[in-house]
């Protein structure tokens, strides 16, 4: 199991490198080389680092454990099949790691950072109506149950578009430098990274290669259904690469529009559920 | 933290989830207690790996300290 | 359709929505913090319309939880409004005065009390203990009052513990339970307005 | 009930009180447990301020009764937290969210600053009012089906609650898990103690996970 972790954290920072690539080239950039992001990681890791004189010590560091920690609770929960709430409090989790790493830090920047990430986490948490949907639909929330129930009846995500277009939605925000990624946009210079460097910022960058794992896996596994190995990595990548697009051609919306598509999008999703709850 | 102990942890941390994993394989050791261990062993080992691999030899400058 | 419980939740809702739509309107902070206590009252009645013993057991921490949000609310009001918290100048308009009628007054509401027993017994006798310190001015003991209410409350606890764990015992521990909350009622009311006064040393 | 969270792991019984552990309700009771701790071991930090337009900047410093009331706050929240995380009964689950309401309600109210305690009074009314639709959700469900046990309910023999129990109980746990809603508010943010500020969204967030599966279990 070591090993899948290692090559998911590893898959996972060359899939963010493919991001920062099709964004460079959409942009006409040439772009950075596609294993920088895994560059990156091994750079961060051997620089010398400290913890700034104004932070908050143990939460400085002990965040860092925690946010790859969650993340391993989530590949073991996609790998075993647990429930799906697990993995979408984790996704949830996430945003109060960011809150943590931001304001341990006392910079200004990092506490913008931390405050916008709960700004967002306020918008998303509607956007996991798209359970309810899945629970009226398969009658569980067993990852294992829901990939039963897609051996028999086909992909979940014919049955329920509309929550597949939730977690779609929800990936997005979590990419960075697209339309939701206000926790990271230039005028908060780094946002809640801005402290965090060194072999900190490269346990981050270990957390974010994790993450992009586990959400592109997880998205596949309960919308399309168990597939080979090989479908799932070439999937991943598709989703990835379609990601990119996305946030490539739309511009960074300002954090209260940000809030404002995301809270529209999730009021629309629960009036259908409701009625879809109330048909089935 | 001194390097040597950096690295112990992480060696630490690494055995602690070899074992475990290949206890959970043969049967010895119930599943649940292998994650467990793995969600707690993974981070700080990673860590500490980093620790050891970046600190330094006590010859260098002083680096920056900060503000 | 139309029971006993239905037609009273209805009357409970109907006074929820009088409850918030006084406090949606209200504006000034003082006013809405009153407010808000008639707010809880349709939630406790919805717990009360339950009508068995399960009710009685949840009005409780209800209430507490209520009063204790409420207590901290005050709280947070007076901090914010920067107001002292007892007045600067007293106005001095005691009528009782100093003497032997007050004593027997109290010493016969005590006994009353007490042959009474339990919750309402407390009652009377800590109305006593308020009406003789009240009489007395302020000398009361805070330590003394206290502790009295810890040791009483400790034996309530453990007759209890007597009910769970040595069931033979019963009478002993019901004999336990009143003797407790009779002391420890008494106690918690006659510091009723006693806080209200010169700080404590 | 046994498709929601995982399947139970094992039960723990208080006389009548039912503490349960599933994967989901483990997995948060210890993300609470982390948290707590590390709010009881980490110090808070020294927020640095930027004068706005310049490139002057202060450090803030922190009033030692004040860290220490926000700490013990947040342990409470904390302990508050882990208990609606495993409690198996639904006015057990009431309470502990209301006093994690109350305890973010204290966590924000700590600060003396005339902007903060503004903000602290007005959660607290939402807070306090809160409270109407949790008890009376599980008042409601006491009443129907006869029993308060999420087990009881979750398992068929004492039928579903009904719907407006769960729409009261989202309701109450919206208005007291606060954090979210108000982050946009810099008041919570104006003030240093990064683990108790911390704590206060981590609590809402918790209460939020937790209110999803009792509302799917029941």
């Amino acid at each position: 199991m070591i090993g899948e972790l290692i090559g998911a954290t590893i898959f996972g920072l060359l899939l963010l490198g493919i991001h920062r690539k099709v964004i460079a080239r959409i942009q006409g950039r040439p772009g950075p080389p596609i294993w920088q992001e895994i560059l990156h990681t091994l750079k961060f890791s051997f620089k010398v680092s400290w913890v700034p004189r104004t932070a908050s010590r143990v939460l400085f560091v002990g965040i860092v454990l925690v946010a790859i920690a969650i993340w391993v609770v989530a590949y073991l929960v996609v790998r075993e099949g647990g429930s799906l709430l697990i993995l979408f409090g984790i996704y949830m989790l996430h945003k109060i790691v960011e809150h943590g790493f931001g304001l341990s830090s006392g910079s200004p920047y990092g506490k913008f950072g931390g405050v916008r990430s709960v700004i967002s986490a306020a918008s998303e948490i509607p956007l996991f109506v798209s359970v309810a949907g899945i629970v009226l639909v398969t009658g569980s929330l067993l990852i294992s149950d829901i990939t039963a129930w897609q051996a028999v009846h086909g992909p979940l995500l014919l049955a329920l578009p509309l929550a597949a277009f939730a977690m779609y939605l929800v990936l997005l925000s979590k990419m960075p430098w697209g339309p939701f990624s206000i926790v990271e946009s230039k005028e908060i210079v780094s946002g809640y990274k801005t402290e965090h460097f060194g072999i900190w910022r490269a346990g981050l960058e270990v957390c974010n290669g994790l993450k992009t794992s586990v959400l592109l896996y997880s998205f596949i596994v309960v919308f399309l259904g168990p597939l080979p190995l090989l479908w799932v990595l070439a999937l991943m990548l598709g989703i990835q690469v379609s990601l990119s697009f996305a946030c490539a051609l739309t511009p960074m919306l300002a954090p209260f529009d940000s809030v404002t598509v995301q809270s529209l999008v999730a009021g629309g999703l629960l009036l259908y559920f409701l009625a879809l709850g109330v048909i089935l | 933290m001194e390097k040597t102990t950096a690295l112990g942890i992480a060696v630490l941390c690494g055995a602690a989830m070899l074992l475990s994993a290949a206890g959970a394989a043969a049967g010895a050791v119930p599943p649940i207690l292998a994650a467990a261990v793995l969600v707690l062993a993974f981070p700080a080992g990673t860590i500490a790996l980093f620790v050891w691999w970046s600190a330094g030899e006590g010859e260098e400058d002083i680096p920056f300290l900060g503000y | 359709m139309w029971n006993a419980y239905s037609i009273g939740m209805a009357a409970v809702l109907a006074t929820g929505v009088i409850a918030f739509a006084a406090l949606a309107l209200e504006r000034d902070d003082l006013h809405r913090l009153l407010l808000i206590d008639l707010v809880e009252i349709p939630s406790l009645g919805i717990i009360a319309l339950l009508g068995t013993d399960l009710a009685e057991a949840l009005v409780l921490p209800g209430l507490v939880v209520g009063i204790a949000e409420l207590l901290a609310l005050s709280h947070i009001y007076l901090l914010k409004e920067g107001l002292r918290d007892r007045p600067e100048g007293y106005l001095h308009i005691e009528v009782v005065e100093i003497g032997h009628a007050p004593a027997i007054i109290a010493s016969l509401l005590v006994v009353y009390g007490i042959i009474l027993s339990g919750f309402t017994g407390g009652g009377i006798a800590g109305l006593g203990v308020v009406f003789f310190f009240m009489a007395k001015g302020h000398r009361e003991d805070f330590a003394l009052l206290e502790a009295a209410a810890g040791i009483s409350w400790g034996i309530w606890v453990a007759s209890f513990f007597v009910f769970m764990f040595l069931p033979e015992y019963w009478y002993l521990a019901v004999m336990g339970a009143a003797v407790g909350i009779l002391l420890k009622v008494t106690a918690k009311m006659s510091l009723v307005g006693t806080m209200w006064g010169k700080p404590h040393e | 009930m046994n498709s929601i969270g995982g399947p139970p792991l094992f039960f723990l019984e208080f006389g009548d009180i039912m503490i349960y552990f599933s994967p989901y309700t483990v997995a948060l009771f210890l993300l609470a447990l982390v948290f707590t701790v590390l709010a009881i071991v980490s110090r808070p930090e020294n927020q640095v301020e930027i004068l706005f337009g310049t490139d002057a900047y202060y450090g803030k410093e922190i009033d030692v009764p004040e860290m220490r009331f926000r700490r013990f706050m947040s342990i409470a929240c904390g302990l508050a937290c882990m208990g609606a995380m495993v409690t198996g009964d639904l006015f057990d689950f009431t309470l502990f969210v209301s006093l994690v309401g109350i305890c973010n309600v204290g966590i924000v109210a700590a600060v003396k600053t005339k902007h903060v305690q503004n903000a602290a009074f007005q959660y607290g009314i939402v807070a306090l009012t809160a409270t109407v639709p949790l008890f009376g959700g599980a008042a409601i469900a006491a009443a129907t089906t006869g029993t308060l046990s999420m087990i009881a309910l979750g398992s068929g023999l004492a039928g579903p609650a009904p719907f407006i129990t769960r729409a009261a109980l989202v309701l109450g746990v919206m208005g007291e898990g606060m954090a979210p809603f108000y982050a946009a508010k810099a008041e919570m943010f104006r003030a240093p103690g990064a683990p108790y500020v911390i704590m206060c969204s981590f609590s809402s967030l918790l209460i939020f996970l937790r209110v999803v599966e009792v509302v799917l279990t029941i």
